[in-house]
């Protein structure tokens, strides 16, 4: 029952893993003079400015929000999707209602500016 | 001890020590991180549940989709309560007391519980036909059709409200700002 | 008839298996065994395929522009990877000043896990396949975004305000062309009846889902482009014009794997158009003959990845407005009205008796029409408002 | 095989982690992580049940989804709340945001 799943942790495990070699490799191949112009930020030269978590934008919230609504849709109807053979068609038009009161959600979205990149 | 019991053991010392680090962490930015980790070892609990696609949900919706909507809040509050002192307040001791408090009422009420000891019975149908049968449910009028529903126009709000509440004002504010 | 001919994957587990027991084995051990070693070789030549895509992306791109490409080092070039992947191992592996060791170090790690841990769940042949689980689309649609947790990971932990923003622009994006992603991925769910995905593939007998569901396949195919940063989506990373973005402040074989994950995500999307869409496996004898099938899969994904490198040597970058735009007012509802119609559109093939085929490549048909009638009247309003700007401006222009 | 009580134990140790989370922190979005912890708490009972005493129904899952349809929708307005109040107020510690005590 658990099997696939422990494959595929393993699989997790060996894709962290191998890449943690390379880099442990690169590590002991490299050579090693920090110094302090080399460790600062880069700012193609220029000296770095005020801290460096900036301001940013509310628009990503609007982006992050918009998908996590559509996430759990996606998540609700798969499901239905696997069930599809079996429903009556009431049962698949249900979700098509389901489906349109989201695409309101997004029409308003539209409606209101919110999707333009500012 | 068996396998399955060591991999629990682990993950939920681990989920454990991640939700402590999410409520102890001073950086706000550190905290989520930790919270990343703390429903990552939430994901395989379901797993060693069974419940499979509830484990992949877990991942699809709180990992991907609400953890970042959270980082990115994070950033756009940025030092929102830094350089005023503690991240907890001062009356953090009560707020430990009470959790302490719920925790012994929680176990003394587990310890009265009658299945405390319950082993898992073994699964009678196959996760796939399981996973058919969830599907009809939701959409049977019998059954989940109304929470199925309800769940998209609470979406919709939820969505419609937030845009409301914080698009306006980003509007507001980048003119203030020229 | 040998055995190995026909199903080589089977006949080397079987026999591994045999000498395993044959030491003295528990049976849960040989299988962990098993499993580990399928995992070693499944990781291990994933990651070196990338030699030999990235070989091929620089040869065929170089051939689209009239140029050679690599052809110093072995036959054709094809050890060029390997002198650069040399050049990167003996690079310094510089720390910025004020970076945040454990995400910093942790984001290459997890941006190339999350490939290739997909490869877990995609079949490439009869009896080749990782995992099979019951949720396989699902998990590709969870543990694909993983990638983007790495990258917000590398933008936070670097302290630099370039890749902070480079990471936060390209996890706008990578979030919003996962809509359409995950939606275009229900429909061959919806058509299968199942979400394992060696059942879509085995419901994808003698009709291949892209027949029924072009429009499906079309948004899959690009989405999936966008979410990988390729060309002509490529303007967050885009190394000719602005700085790197969120791996500005890796170096050595840290940012080298940011671009194994790149690559690897490229082929991995076009292995999975191939088998959702294309049939994977699927052709003639392939069932007899399973290493058939693992050469049918490989063809056809190839067949992908050589349309995904054709884009990206024919295109011009779009901007990131256009980007947005074209996800959210065309993508999107585009994605939302395809499930749609394959959702009724079976509905009514089964209930009436019409013709599978033709009810769906009807209502696709509809589909397509109304998407482009969407877009004309959208690209008339555009004209329309650009031309009222333009007069305004010239009524202003002698008063001014 | 784990017996049901540790699924129990764990998912109460996690509630009260929450819980002490969510009335200790200033930081409002800080409070709205610990929630997120507890309502996962919620759902590893509520998937714990089902997997122990009716594996047959359907409703421990469909519980446990439509718990994270709510729980996406809480994070979503009141992450919402948080940027609206730090614009107007440029705080997010709970103290502070006292307009509605009088």
């Amino acid at each position: 029952m658990l099997e696939p799943w422990i494959f595929i942790a393993l699989l997790l495990g060996v894709g962290m893993l191998l890449p943690g070699v390379a880099i442990a490799a690169n590590w002991l191949l490299s050579p090693k003079k920090p110094n302090a112009i080399k460790q600062s930020t880069y700012e193609c030269g220029i000296e770095t400015v005020g801290e460096t978590y900036v301001q940013l934008k509310g628009a990503y919230y609007i982006y992050a929000l918009i998908f996590v609504v559509f996430d759990i849709e996606a998540v609700f109807l798969f499901p239905w999707a696997v069930a599809y053979d079996k429903l009556q068609l009431y049962m698949v038009l249900e979700a098509v209602l389901f489906i349109v009161i989201l695409a309101a959600g997004l029409a308003y979205a539209w409606r209101k500016g919110v999707l333009e990149w500012v | 001890m068996t396998i399955l019991q060591i991999i629990f053991l682990l993950t939920a010392f681990l989920t454990l020590l991640a939700a402590l680090r999410v409520v102890t962490s001073p950086s706000m930015v550190h905290a989520a991180l930790w919270l990343i980790l703390a429903l990552a070892g939430v994901a395989v609990v379901f797993i060693l549940l069974n419940a499979t696609f509830l484990a992949v949900v877990q991942v699809a919706v709180y990992i991907d989709a609400i953890a970042i909507m959270i980082i990115i809040v994070v950033m756009l509050t940025r030092g929102a309560v830094r350089g005023q002192g503690h991240t907890v307040s001062k009356t953090w001791w009560a707020a430990a007391l009470s959790a302490l408090v719920m925790l012994t009422g929680l176990l003394v009420m587990l310890l009265q519980a009658p299945v405390r000891g319950a082993l898992p019975p073994t699964l009678p149908l196959d996760q796939e036909a399981f996973l058919e049968r969830l599907g009809q449910a939701l959409v049977d009028v019998n059954q989940y059709i109304l929470p199925f529903e309800v769940a998209s126009v609470l979406l919709v709000a939820a969505m419609v409200g937030a845009i409301i509440v914080a698009w306006p004002l980003f509007v507001r504010r980048g003119e203030e700002e020229r | 008839m040998d055995s190995f001919w026909i199903d080589p994957f089977s006949f080397i587990g079987s026999q591994l298996a045999a000498w395993l027991t044959g030491l003295g084995l528990a049976e849960n051990w040989v299988s962990l065994i098993l499993q580990l070693v399928g995992a070693l070789a499944l990781g291990t030549a994933v990651l070196m395929l990338t030699f030999l895509l990235i070989w091929a992306e620089r040869k065929i791109v170089a051939r689209i522009q009239d140029r050679l490409g690599p052809n110093r080092v072995g036959p054709y070039g094809i050890f060029q990877t390997v002198a650069d992947l040399l050049k990167l191992v003996t690079k310094e592996l510089i720390t910025p000043e004020g970076a945040d060791l454990l995400p910093y170090n942790l984001a290459p790690l997890l941006a190339v896990m999350s490939v290739v841990g997909l490869w877990a769940v995609i079949p490439m042949a009869p009896t080749l396949l990782g995992a099979d689980i019951h949720v396989g689309v699902l998990y590709i649609v969870s543990v694909g975004s993983i990638g983007t947790l790495g990258i917000l990971l590398a933008g936070l932990s670097s302290n630099n305000k370039y890749a902070l923003l480079g990471a936060f622009r390209t996890v706008a994006l990578m979030i919003s062309y996962a809509v359409p992603m995950a939606l275009a991925l229900l429909v061959p769910v919806l058509l299968a009846g199942s979400m394992s995905m060696q059942e879509i593939v085995l419901a994808q007998k003698g009709l291949p889902f892209l027949l029924l569901a072009p429009v499906a396949a079309l948004i899959f195919f690009v989405s999936s482009i966008a979410e990988v940063g390729r060309a002509p989506f490529d303007l967050l990373e885009a190394e000719s014009e602005i700085v790197a973005g969120f791996h500005i402040e890796y170096s050595g074989l840290k940012f080298g794997m940011f671009f194994v994950a790149e690559f690897l995500h490229a082929f991995t999307i076009s292995a999975l158009t191939a088998v959702l869409f294309m049939g994977g496996w699927r052709g003639p004898w392939a069932e007899q003959y399973t290493a058939l099938g693992f050469l049918y899969f490989l063809v056809k994904t190839s067949l992908v990845y050589f349309v995904v490198i054709w884009i990206r040597g024919s295109f011009p970058r779009i901007r990131i407005d256009q980007m947005n735009a074209l996800n959210w007012k065309l993508i999107t509802p585009v994605a939302l009205a395809g499930l749609v119609v394959t959702a009724v559109a079976e509905k009514v093939a089964l209930e009436l008796g019409a013709p599978r085929l033709l009810t769906h490549l009807a209502g696709n048909a509809l589909l397509i029409f109304a998407a482009a009638a969407g877009l004309g009247a959208y690209a008339r309003a555009a004209r329309r408002r650009s031309e009222l700007l333009a007069k305004a401006s010239k009524a202003e222009a002698p008063a001014g | 095989m784990i017996p049901l009580s540790w699924f129990l134990i764990f998912a109460a140790l996690l509630f009260c982690v929450g819980l002490y989370g969510a009335l200790a922190r200033r930081n409002a979005i800080a409070i709205l992580m610990a929630i997120e912890l507890m309502l996962n708490a919620v759902n590893i009972n509520l998937v714990a049940f089902w997997r122990y005493l009716g594996p047959e129904a359907v409703s421990g899952q469909a519980f446990a989804l439509v718990v994270f349809a709510v729980a996406a929708s809480e994070a979503a307005v009141g992450l919402a709340l948080m940027i609206s109040i730090y614009r107007r107020r440029h705080t997010v510690a709970v103290e502070e945001i006292d307009m509605m005590k009088w």
